[in-house]
């Protein structure tokens, strides 16, 4: 591992600790004193005042430039661990984290997609952030990043796991229901496994069920859908098919079976026909092909 | 108390009409005189050069329609705060839009 | 009770004038966009600047001018204690506020005409920069225009103050902040004629 | 006056002397003390509702999962929770309510300068007030964007927002009028030998306030606009995919509503400024700085918007001068603060109530304006960024600091204005319950922020259960002692004692004039002769 680096975790934690320690100096002395004069000179001990002084040039000038210069020391500290967030080191593995409501994929130069971020232990990584709804945040805790995925901007987090592990990354900026779902992890695993994984064949998974996953991964379905009866955004997808659904289509109600035919058609164009209780606001797939339609639904059918 | 006197000066003051028709000519003639400069080609200068204009000509329309250059000091000076206000957002914007 | 209350011109003016102030800042917040998105798309700005009819503009200024000359003129009026002129005056400025709207109208309506008002298709498809200039464009001066009505309407009714014999050589302050609110809807379009018909 | 304290309610004053009765002599009075109580029910109204919202949010978040609502109502519950709070409490709290009461009697003034404009600010107010809440029954329910509105989210949303976005544009313009007034009195309505330097601090505190309402407020309200034609247009201003920017909205947003917390919390200090040196019988330390560092503090506050936004892909130059430029702002705070404790030393103490309160309001805000410089150093906001640790901070100066602060005016005031008082035991009980009740909730919090908690999370991860757990316990303490306070302070501002005279020894001239005061406030137009903490001469004009 390169010595030299460092990480954002060690860029930020001193700035913390300086301010911390700052910050708990002058709590205590105020509430000290505050405390002491209370006590000294309340009014059963000191039922006159015994000074009416109102004010002291010499005094104001202390706490006006101590604060000052305590302050200005902050701020420095704050903005160079800053610009170690902002410059990412020389060869970074390249990587993008594309947001969705409500889910995260992640996308490698080679082509490779994943619905968890791997990462080489002890290799920095620039994470480049693209959105393709509103505006999302992503955040992982023990990296001290922490970065907003804006629509039509380009912006980029960088960091380096100095230990192999997982670890949680949030959607830190508010995006509607899904919001406090949208949690995705980083897997930071040695540099030869990951480099075995990435490089791995795309290794054709099997029927249709592979190619489902595939899609659920790319375009964030299980975000909104679960395969377990539970209740998110949208509807579960266990049990769906065959069962009877209440939609509104072209604001008219009615009630269809969830044949082959429907689900094709709510995967391909949500927006034609609205599931009754749930708001519309499911994106259509842009670019799925129709034998992925196929396999997703034929891996409905399987969810009984 | 000072600025409690003041409502005996300041507001007596009565603009003549041909001040007031003076103002108006001389407002008539910068337009014509930004479209002019608009229509020559000087680059972003343009955008400065018709900004400038527009300014002497709301100093004329405060000075003289609305009075100003006969009110008490205090009305420039927070008149003075409101423009340093907008300017500042407006500048203070600029750090993140001229630097991204 | 107000009306115990010394009457206190100056504070009337004051309180006008840090009204005005909000106003300033109310279309400061457009004048903030417009200031970067022409950083970001001088050539969509020019190019959408074109498009507006800069012979109505102008039009519209002058009578912009002129209704603030008149206004101006009615302070001097009533000052000088000629009530019927005052209301002359301020059935000109008045006048002016319907010419402008008039002219207005039919320069949003061209517009409209040629596939230009928010959310059209043509500025949906069209380069990001225009649909951004043409929504500034109605948006500001849509916040204008309602400013005019505002402004005549309430012109309109100190006129018929004045008219009444309720406003006087010596007691005008309402009339002064009328148009106090009137030139600075003129001064707005001060800024608002060069910055968009003119930016080319 | 009616000295029989336990049947007769308020009775005398601007109660009675005008004669007129029944709630149209209240909603269509322009008395600036009718209109500060009509504003100081309708906010505590609302504080409540506020409060109520903030009691469920704690309730969810009791334990991981859902708990007593979904996600959906979660996220209208926190905005909801967060635009009462700082749209119809804390905003209009103090400066519209107690600046109403009392500053007009303060620089010796018979009224404010425009009072039927001071009835259309609470008509503006109501009616802001009326809208925002038809918003969350109407059209697509209750709006679940958060008090900051962003876009594209807030334009794309099928929930009322534009109703709710109309509402706070209407409450902008009722505060803008407010600020127009007073900007006026203080200018052209002080009593004669009333001069700057002897202007009590909370006027002070309300002129720079008032500034601020009037210099940033149309900001936000032009903002708004642009978000309702984003929705009912399409615009698209702020769209990307037509060229728009959403950190521009940001900008935008943020310009008012920065200088927005400035406009909470000075009137908050004015009060403090007012009974730190009561209590302790001696002039305010710093009479000139105090005063001028809340102009300073409007002026500074109104240029470092861009804290808000280190993490949204603003320009790292950007970044640069708004995180210093906060620091600076945090600087006339500190002189504040190191000035009330100066005040307290060799002063004679008394720990009533109202200063209990103003004492507790120091340390609550320093801990939340200590981690405020935690926010503005660039590298540490990163982590902490919409985190509970940005919520710990804001509950702390906004709670801690003005709510308190609101708390030590209502017991320090309202007797004046009531002629009867609370009793002072339950009113030390509820106090030590709050204080106790607000760390337990709120330091939590900033535990969890700096854990890695984000905000607005309708679920969380078993990690921070048991916190979030101690903090919802802490809501408990806090609702207790609340409730306490209020039903101690209605019962006695009812029913009490008669409270007359001067108990409390205040040398500014709310203390020379009748109990209750009278319509006109005065019965002769004072002429002042010395300053408003020359307690030597407390009772003279
Ligand atoms: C009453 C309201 C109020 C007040 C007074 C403040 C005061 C301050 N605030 Fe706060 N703030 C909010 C309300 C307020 N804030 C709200 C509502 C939000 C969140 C909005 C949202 O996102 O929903 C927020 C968010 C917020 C952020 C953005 C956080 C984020 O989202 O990432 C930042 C960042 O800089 C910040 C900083 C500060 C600072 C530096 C001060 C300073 O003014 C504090 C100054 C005070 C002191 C410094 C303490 C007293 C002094 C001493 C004890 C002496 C010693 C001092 C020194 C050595 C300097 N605040
Ligand atoms: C002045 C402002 C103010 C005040 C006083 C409060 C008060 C409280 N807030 Fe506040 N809060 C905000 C302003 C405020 N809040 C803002 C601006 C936000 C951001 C919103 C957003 O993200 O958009 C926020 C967000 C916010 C969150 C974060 C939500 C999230 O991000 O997921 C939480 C979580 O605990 C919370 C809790 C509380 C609690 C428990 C109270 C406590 O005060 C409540 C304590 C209760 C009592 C003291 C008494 C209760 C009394 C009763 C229940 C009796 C009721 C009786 C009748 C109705 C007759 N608030
Ligand atoms: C933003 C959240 C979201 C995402 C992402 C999403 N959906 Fe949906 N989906 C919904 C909602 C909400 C509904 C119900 C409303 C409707 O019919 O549009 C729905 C409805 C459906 C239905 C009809 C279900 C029924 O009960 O009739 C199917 C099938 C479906 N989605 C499949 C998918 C697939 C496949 C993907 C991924 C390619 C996906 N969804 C991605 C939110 C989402
Ligand atoms: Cu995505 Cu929050
Ligand atoms: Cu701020």
């Amino acid at each position: 591992m390169d010595n030299q680096l460092i990480s954002t975790t060690q860029a930020v934690d001193p700035v913390f600790i300086f301010i911390f320690g700052a910050c708990l100096v002058m709590l205590l002395g105020i509430t000290a004193a505050m405390i002491l004069f209370v006590v000294r000179y309340r009014r059963s001990r000191s039922p006159e005042p015994t000074s009416d002084r109102d004010g002291s040039l010499w005094l104001e000038i202390v706490w006006t430039l101590l604060p000052t210069l305590l302050v200005l020391a902050m701020f420095y500290y704050g903005w160079s661990g800053y610009l170690t967030l902002r410059t990412v080191p020389k060869g970074a593995l390249q990587t993008k984290a594309v947001a969705r409501m409500w889910a995260w994929s992640f996308q490698y130069e080679n082509g490779k997609t994943s619905d968890k971020l791997y990462v080489p232990v002890g290799k920095p990584v620039q994470v480049n952030l693209e959105s393709k709804d509103v505006i999302h945040g992503f955040f992982v805790p023990a990296f001290r990043i922490k970065r907003d995925v804006v629509p039509g901007m380009k912006n980029h987090v960088w960091f380096v796991a100095s230990r192999p592990g997982s670890y949680d990354i949030y959607c830190s900026q508010y995006c509607g229901t899904g919001h406090s779902a949208m949690i995705g992890k980083v897997e930071a695993v040695p540099e030869a496994q990951f480099t075995a994984w990435l490089n791995e064949a795309k290794e054709e998974k099997e029927g249709d069920e592979g190619m489902a996953h595939e899609v659920f991964e790319k375009f964030g379905c299980l975000g909104c859908h679960s395969t377990d009866g539970s209740q998110k955004v949208g509807p579960t997808f266990k049990g769906l098919y065959g069962s009877k659904v209440n939609v509104t289509r072209g604001g008219k109600k009615e009630t269809v079976t969830a044949d082959d035919g429907y689900l094709t058609e709510s995967i391909k164009t949500p927006a034609a026909a609205i599931v009754e209780g749930f708001p519309p606001i499911m994106p259509a797939p842009e670019g799925i092909t129709d034998a992925q339609v196929k396999a997703v639904v034929e891996f409905i059918k399987g969810l009984k | 108390m000072s600025d409690h006197d003041a409502h005996k000066e300041g507001s007596v003051h009565i603009v003549s009409y041909g001040q007031l028709v003076a103002v108006w000519v001389s407002l008539l003639l910068l337009t014509v005189t930004t479209v002019a400069v608009t229509r020559v080609d000087l680059g972003a200068g343009k955008v400065w050069a018709a900004l400038a204009i527009a300014c002497v000509k709301s100093g004329l329309v405060i000075a003289f329609f609305m009075h100003m250059k006969y009110e008490a000091r205090l009305f420039r000076i927070i008149f003075f705060v409101a423009l340093v206000t907008l300017a500042v957002f407006i500048g203070l914007t600029f750090f993140d839009v001229l630097y991204r | 009770m107000s009306h115990l209350l010394p009457r206190d011109d100056v504070g009337a003016k004051l309180g006008m004038w840090l009204f005005l102030f909000t106003e300033l800042l109310l279309f400061g917040g457009l004048f903030i966009l417009y200031a970067v998105y022409l950083a970001r798309y001088p050539h969509e700005f020019s190019a959408g600047g074109h498009e507006l009819n800069v012979v109505m503009g102008t039009t519209n200024t002058v009578v912009l001018l002129t209704s603030s000359l008149l206004a101006a003129m009615a302070v001097t009026a009533i000052k000088t204690g000629k009530p019927k002129s005052t209301v002359a005056l301020l059935l000109g400025t008045i006048g002016c506020a319907g010419i402008f709207l008039v002219i207005k109208y039919f320069e949003w309506s061209a517009k409209f005409a040629h596939g230009i008002y928010p959310g059209s298709p043509r500025l949906v498809h069209g380069p990001p920069g225009e649909s951004v200039f043409f929504s500034l464009y109605f948006l500001t001066t849509g916040l204008h225009g309602i400013h005019v009505v505002v402004g005549g309407a309430l012109l309109t009714w100190i006129g018929t103050k004045v008219g009444k014999g309720s406003l006087t050589a010596e007691n005008n302050v309402m009339l002064e902040n009328g148009t106090l609110y009137w030139h600075l809807v003129d001064l707005v379009w001060i800024f608002i004629f060069p910055l968009y018909y003119l930016i080319l | 006056m009616s000295s029989d304290a336990t049947v007769t309610p308020v009775t005398g004053g601007f109660w009675e002397d005008t004669g007129k009765r029944g709630i149209a002599s209240w909603i269509f009075s322009t008395d600036h003390k009718r209109i500060g109580l009509l504003y100081l029910y309708s906010v505590l109204g609302f504080f409540l509702v506020g409060v109520f919202l903030g009691v469920l949010i704690r309730l969810e978040l009791m334990a991981p999962g859902p708990t007593i609502m979904t996600a959906k109502t979660y996220n209208a519950v926190f905005t909801v929770h967060g635009v009462v709070m700082i749209f119809l409490f804390i905003i209009p709290g103090i400066p519209a309510s107690f600046g109403n009461l009392v500053m007009p009697i303060q620089i010796g003034a018979r009224d404010v300068a425009f009072p039927r404009l001071n009835l259309l600010s609470w008509w503006l107010y109501a009616i802001g007030a009326v809208i925002v809440l038809t918003s969350l029954f109407t059209g697509g329910g209750a709006p679940d964007t958060g008090w900051t509105f962003y876009v594209p989210f807030s334009a794309r949303t099928g929930t009322n927002v534009s109703l709710a976005v109309f509402g706070v544009f209407v409450l902008g313009f009722s505060s803008i009028l407010t600020g127009v007034n007073f900007v006026t009195t203080i200018h052209r309505l002080r009593a004669e030998g009333m001069n700057w330097g002897r202007l009590p601090l909370f006027v002070w505190s309300l002129y720079a306030t008032a500034w601020v309402q009037i210099l940033a407020t149309p900001i936000v309200a032009i903002t708004l606009l642009m978000v309702i034609a984003e929705r009912t247009l399409g615009v698209g201003l702020f769209d990307p995919s037509r060229g728009g920017d959403p950190v521009m909205y940001q900008h935008l947003f943020w310009i008012y509503s920065h200088p927005a917390v400035y406009i909470m919390i000075l009137p908050a200090m004015g009060v403090i400024s007012e009974v730190i040196p009561v209590f302790s019988r001696k002039p305010i330390f710093g009479y000139k700085m105090i005063a001028v560092s809340s102009v300073a503090i409007a002026a500074a506050g109104s240029v470092v918007w861009g804290h808000h936004m280190f993490t949204s892909g603003m320009s790292d130059t950007a970044v640069m001068v708004f995180s210093f430029l906060t620091f600076v702002v945090a600087i006339p705070s500190a002189i504040k603060v190191f000035n009330w404790v100066s005040t307290l030393y060799r002063g004679s103490i008394s720990l009533e109530a109202p200063m209990l309160f103003a004492l507790s309001f120091i340390l609550l805000f320093s801990i939340g304006g200590l981690s405020g410089l935690i926010l503005g150093a660039a590298a540490t906001d990163i982590h902490v960024h919409d985190t509970h640790f940005v919520v710990g901070h804001f509950h702390y100066v906004m709670f801690g600091g003005t709510g308190f602060a609101f708390f030590a005016a209502a017991h320090y005031w309202l007797p004046k204005f009531y002629g009867r008082r609370y009793k002072e035991k339950p009113a030390i009980v509820a106090w030590a319950l709050m204080f106790v009740g607000f760390n337990v909730m709120y330091f939590t919090m900033q535990v969890l922020g700096m854990k890695g908690m984000p905000r607005r999370y309708f679920d969380y991860l078993p990690e921070f259960a048991r916190l979030n757990f101690v903090a919802t316990v802490g809501s408990w303490i806090l609702v207790t002692g609340l409730i306490i306070m209020l039903v101690n302070l209605w019962r006695g501002l009812l029913k009490g004692e008669p409270f007359e005279g001067n108990p409390w020894g205040g040398a500014s001239l709310e203390w020379i004039t009748a109990t209750p005061p009278p319509t006109e406030n005065f019965e002769e137009d004072p002429v002042v002769t010395h300053g408003p903490y020359d307690f030597k001469r407390a009772g003279e004009p």
